[in-house]
């Protein structure tokens, strides 16, 4: 499954998800699904591809059919953009080629689909995401706090947080 | 359970395993939900030894977080060092000089050999057997004596510096490597005597928790996990980094994936890792052990970067966010333990305690870096 | 008024009693040492050396602390039960002792059914063991507590089997003439009967490893399996109650080796055939102490069920084939 | 049949061997030292805490430039410097380590300039108070320096 085909899977994502009326409370310019191809050697990874959030589910269908696994669930926490960005790394088991998926959410609702049901190992990629920033995964089996004690009501890698 | 007892209204009991047991290796709570020995439901509870390094990478500067990476993973320390510095090496766009990317290689190398010594020791002790601890021991101590020699610390090295290491290698050192190479190939026919071929040994790992390659991809358990389950991921070989590409040496792999196929991959890793001590103290160039201008307080540029390292336990991956300040912006760190013991609750189901134990013990898990 | 020699032979089996007794304990005593030091030599180290002389005074510093620490009785176990246990272990070891006859002269009784008193004797310590797990009201030691029971009955039966075919050819049960059936020289030991079956060394190595089960020791030590029960059956006892559990698994040892020594090692005979005596038995019975624990520190423990399967697929039908060979060997050679 | 009896008699020889093993093995010398008695030496680059080194004429060379401490990852070390007049550089007057937060990297060392710092070869640390760890590195050394 080279990159290339790889790319224009994920332009499909883009045609189907034309945004139904531009909101006039969309903050950002409507994201495209930006696939964008990086030198490995400099970034780390050779796809670079921004989903709007609620195509992650198919972008990790995608994945799974290509023999992907999934590495980690990054969450980014944009303060000045009052955004939470969500990263998600594949990688090829077999050609070692890295795809990361990013989809951003917006900090007053951070609720995006999980992908547990594709990538059971984002179960507790999720659960740590969502103990360490707050993000609400939809359709998670068990979203209760994974490293934090079970009573933490705070997310301690939000930029706004203090001690 | 046999279709027999189905009809039998069967009681299931909740057995605590942890936080305080001796085959967890460090403070992991696993809920078992049992019917009799049998394991109905397994659920790990981490966290226990949760510090928020993630949290102490965002407010400490680059330099000052370093000795923080040798306690993620303080089995195998070297890794967590190297993946963290290689990383901001790459956003920074520092080069690194030839002898120290080989002096990186060589203290990795020995210290993946330590880190599996002590896991086939402490995994014989899951077993039951306790004297293989001993005879590994003897041998891991006389890695932790180079390496005390050379960096000043026996476990949490912090001898990576951005662009180089610390100090360099003397020739004793280069010498005691040798000698240490040729006294463990002595030994591991003893090894393979002693505990491969053990009948009782093999009866405790064959065909017990086997994990079928497409539950590691599903999982994402990387390192001697998946390469016992018959898929050749190596990091060292498919996204070559650091000076690995000049070495040959083949990753052992095992199409079998039960406790067997994992512990051979790990004695395997170990000759491999010797042969590619050997190439590296042979190829060992002269230079500096620096880069020349490493800037005291370091500010990459903004944007963020992934590196992978393999580790002794699989692949430990770093993903830097930084915003140009001294400072990382947001630093991750992919902990390969962390995915390795979320297959277990999958992949306990249906077995009886003690092979649930051989399995823990297979997967080779530092509580700690699960917790980070 | 009763008669002058009951007196003096309950005087003297009181006396014996008192000397088994004391025999069980200085056992456990120093056992418990080898069981640390023998390993030390095989694992490249030292072992205790700090009390006493060469740390002969380590097993006195252990009574001492286990005699000092109090028995924790949690709420929720059967107290009687739970303080019965370590009591209903140890005294079956000691009755078993009473009967094995150490030389010719030492032997606290000797009766005609020697061999039957042994192996009831040592079917009891099991009910103990059980109690004990069952008693303390612990998750790990009730299951430790149903292992037991499942491996004792797996491995009593081969070990009668053997025993009963030793019988058909000794032709008796008392253990005294079991041993002087075997004077002279070591090939008259049963151990190389070849005449009574050609399978004598292999029923002798079968009933060894059924001692080791039936001790809950080495590869077979399922009810205290350390790195998954943590402790066992004996989790919750703390002080003299874990005290008393661990002297009854060093009596069961040394009743199991001595039996073996008196059933196929010709008792206390000497090899060449000179002065036989007590020393021959002892040395005889250190030697088998030595391997149980050499074995111990050599082995990972096995699966339960692969425990199992050992003792009904290959040890009972090897007792059988045993047997009938026996039967067959003395028809022709009479 | 066959090969099940093999198993039965390649099980009881690996037994067999592995117990030759450990027999073997007693042979061997033992490899432990018996530390409070027999102590290792300890290589030069060994470290232990932080220590001030004196120079020819007994003082330490530290000219109080607060490098070390503000190198460091965990802020143990607090130290004051002032300038006797008519002196060419700076003296330390207070230099304290915090040795219960120190983890033993070595950024400190090696962003002093003027080597004023030194890893000692000091390990057996132990004591009942936890103030002892907060060391006053310029109060001469009390206690004998272990080979």
């Amino acid at each position: 499954m080279s990159l290339e085909n790889l790319t224009k899977k994920f332009l499909e994502i883009a045609v189907q998800s034309a945004p139904p009326a531009p909101g006039p409370d969309t903050p950002a310019a409507e994201p495209q699904p930006l696939v964008v191809a990086t030198q490995h050697a400099v970034k780390g990874y050779d796809l670079d591809v921004t989903v709007p959030p609620e195509r992650v589910l198919d972008a990790a269908r995608i994945m799974d059919e290509a023999a992907f696994m999934l590495e980690s669930i990054t969450g980014v926490d944009w303060l000045a953009e009052q955004q939470l960005e969500v990263v998600y790394d594949y990688t090829c088991l077999v050609s070692g080629a890295r795809v990361t998926v990013r989809a951003r959410v917006p900090r007053a609702t951070p609720e995006l689909p999980s992908i547990e049901a594709l990538h059971p190992g984002a179960n507790w990629h999720e659960r740590e995401a969502h103990d360490f920033f707050g993000l609400i995964f939809t359709g998670h089996p068990g979203l209760i706090a994974l490293l934090l004690p079970e009573d933490a009501t705070f997310h301690p890698l939000l930029k706004d947080f203090s001690a | 359970m046999t279709q027999g007892t189905q009809s039998i209204h069967r009681e299931t009991f909740v057995l605590n395993l942890g936080p305080q047991h001796p085959a967890t290796h460090g403070v992991l709570r696993i809920k078992l939900t049992m019917d009799g020995e049998y394991i109905e439901d397994a659920e790990p509870v981490i966290g226990y030894g949760h510090r928020m390094q993630e949290k102490m990478g965002e407010n400490r500067s680059y330099a000052k977080y370093l000795p923080n990476t040798a306690r993620l993973d303080y089995v195998a320390a070297m890794f967590n060092t190297h993946g963290y510095v290689c990383a901001v090496e790459r956003l920074a766009g520092i080069a690194v000089p030839e002898r120290a990317e080989f002096i990186r290689v060589i203290t990795a190398e020995l210290n993946r050999v330590a880190s599996h010594l002590l896991w086939v020791g402490a995994f014989l002790v899951d077993l039951g057997g306790f004297t293989p601890l001993l005879y590994t021991f003897d041998d891991r101590e006389q890695i932790l004596d180079l390496l005390e020699a050379t960096t000043g610390a026996r476990l949490t090295f912090c001898y990576y510096r951005f662009g180089g290491v610390c100090n360099d290698i003397d020739d004793d050192f280069v010498a005691g490597t040798r000698k240490f190479i040729a006294h463990l190939r002595s030994r591991m026919p003893m090894y393979h005597a002693f505990i491969t071929k053990n009948i009782i040994f093999r009866k405790r790992c064959e065909e017990i928790a086997v994990i079928s390659a497409e539950t590691c991809r599903k999982f994402g358990a990387t390192g001697p996990v998946i390469r016992g389950s018959g898929v050749a991921y190596d990091v060292r070989k498919l996204e070559p980094y650091s000076v690995y590409p000049r070495f040959n040496f083949n990753v052992p792999v095992y199409p079998e994936g039960d406790c067997m196929a994992r512990y051979r991959v790990r004695m395997d890793e170990i000759e491999e890792s010797l042969r590619i001590l050997e190439q590296a103290l042979d190829q060992l160039p002269g230079g500096p052990v620096m880069a020349e201008k490493v800037p005291r307080i370091l500010k990459p540029a903004k944007g963020d970067c992934y590196f992978n390292v393999e580790s002794a336990r699989g692949t430990f991956g770093v993903r830097l966010v930084s915003d140009g300040t001294d400072k990382a912006y947001r630093l991750k760190l992919r902990s390969p333990c962390f995915s390795n013991l979320s297959l277990f609750q999958e992949c306990s189901r249906g077995l009886l305690l003690p092979d649930a134990l051989a399995l823990l013990g297979s997967l080779d898990l530092v509580i700690p870096d699960i917790d980070r | 008024m009763i008669p002058q020699e009951i007196i003096w032979e309950v005087v003297r089996l009181t006396l014996y009693v008192v000397g088994l007794i004391a025999f069980a304990a200085f056992n456990a005593a120093y056992l418990s040492l080898a069981e640390r030091k023998v390993p030390a030599l095989f694992q490249l180290r030292y072992g205790p050396k700090e009390v006493g002389p060469y740390g002969l005074l380590q097993p006195v510093a252990d009574g001492l602390k286990l005699m000092s620490k109090q028995l924790l009785v949690q709420d929720g176990t059967d107290v009687f039960l739970f303080k019965l246990a370590p009591v209903m272990v140890i005294v079956p070891a000691v009755m078993c002792l009473a009967v094995i006859p150490f030389s010719e002269t030492v032997s606290a009784r000797n009766i005609s059914l020697g061999l039957l008193a042994v192996f009831s004797f040592s079917s009891v310590h099991v009910l103990g063991t059980m109690l004990g797990g069952w008693a303390s009201y612990n998750k790990y030691a009730s299951i430790a507590a149903a292992r037991v029971v499942a491996q004792n009955i797996a491995y009593e039966i081969p070990l009668l089997l053997v025993v009963v075919a030793l019988v058909m050819a000794t032709h008796t049960c008392n253990l005294h003439e079991i041993v002087d059936q075997q004077a002279g020289a070591f090939w008259h030991w049963n151990v190389f009967r070849f005449q009574v079956s050609p399978l004598m060394p292999v029923s002798f190595l079968l009933f060894f490893i059924c001692m080791l089960a039936e001790a809950n020791r080495a590869p077979f030590d399922m009810y205290e399996a350390e790195s998954e029960l943590v402790a066992g059956a004996f989790t919750e006892y703390s002080g003299m109650g874990f005290g008393l559990f661990f002297i009854a698994e060093y009596a069961n040892i040394v009743v199991g080796c001595s039996m073996a020594t008196v059933l196929f090692l010709g008792g206390w005979h000497c090899p060449f055939g000179l002065l036989p005596g007590l020393h021959w038995f002892l040395i005889k019975l250190y030697v088998l102490c030595f391997c149980v624990i050499w074995v111990r520190w050599s082995f990972p423990r096995t699966q339960f069920y692969t425990l199992l399967n050992l003792s009904w697929k290959l040890l009972i039908p090897l007792a059988f084939i045993n047997l009938v060979l026996t039967a067959v060997m003395l028809k022709i050679f009479g | 049949m066959w090969n099940y009896l093999k198993e039965i008699w390649l099980g009881t020889y690996s037994l067999m061997v592995g117990m030759w093993i450990t027999l073997r093995l007693t042979f061997h010398r033992p490899v432990t030292v018996q530390y409070p008695y027999q102590t290792l030496k300890l290589p030069a680059r060994f470290r232990g805490h932080v220590q001030l080194p004196l120079d020819a004429n007994g003082k330490p060379k530290c000219v109080a430039c607060m490098a070390c401490a503000r190198a460091c990852p965990s802020n143990c070390i607090t130290m004051e410097g002032h300038k006797p007049e008519g002196a060419t550089r700076r003296e330390l007057s207070k230099y304290t380590l915090d040795f219960t937060t120190c983890s033993l990297c070595g950024l400190c060392v090696e962003s002093c300039n003027f080597d004023a710092l030194e890893f000692s070869k000091d390990y057996n640390l132990a004591s009942l108070d936890k103030g002892d760890y907060v060391m006053d590195l310029l109060k001469p050394a009390g206690k004998e320096q272990p080979k």
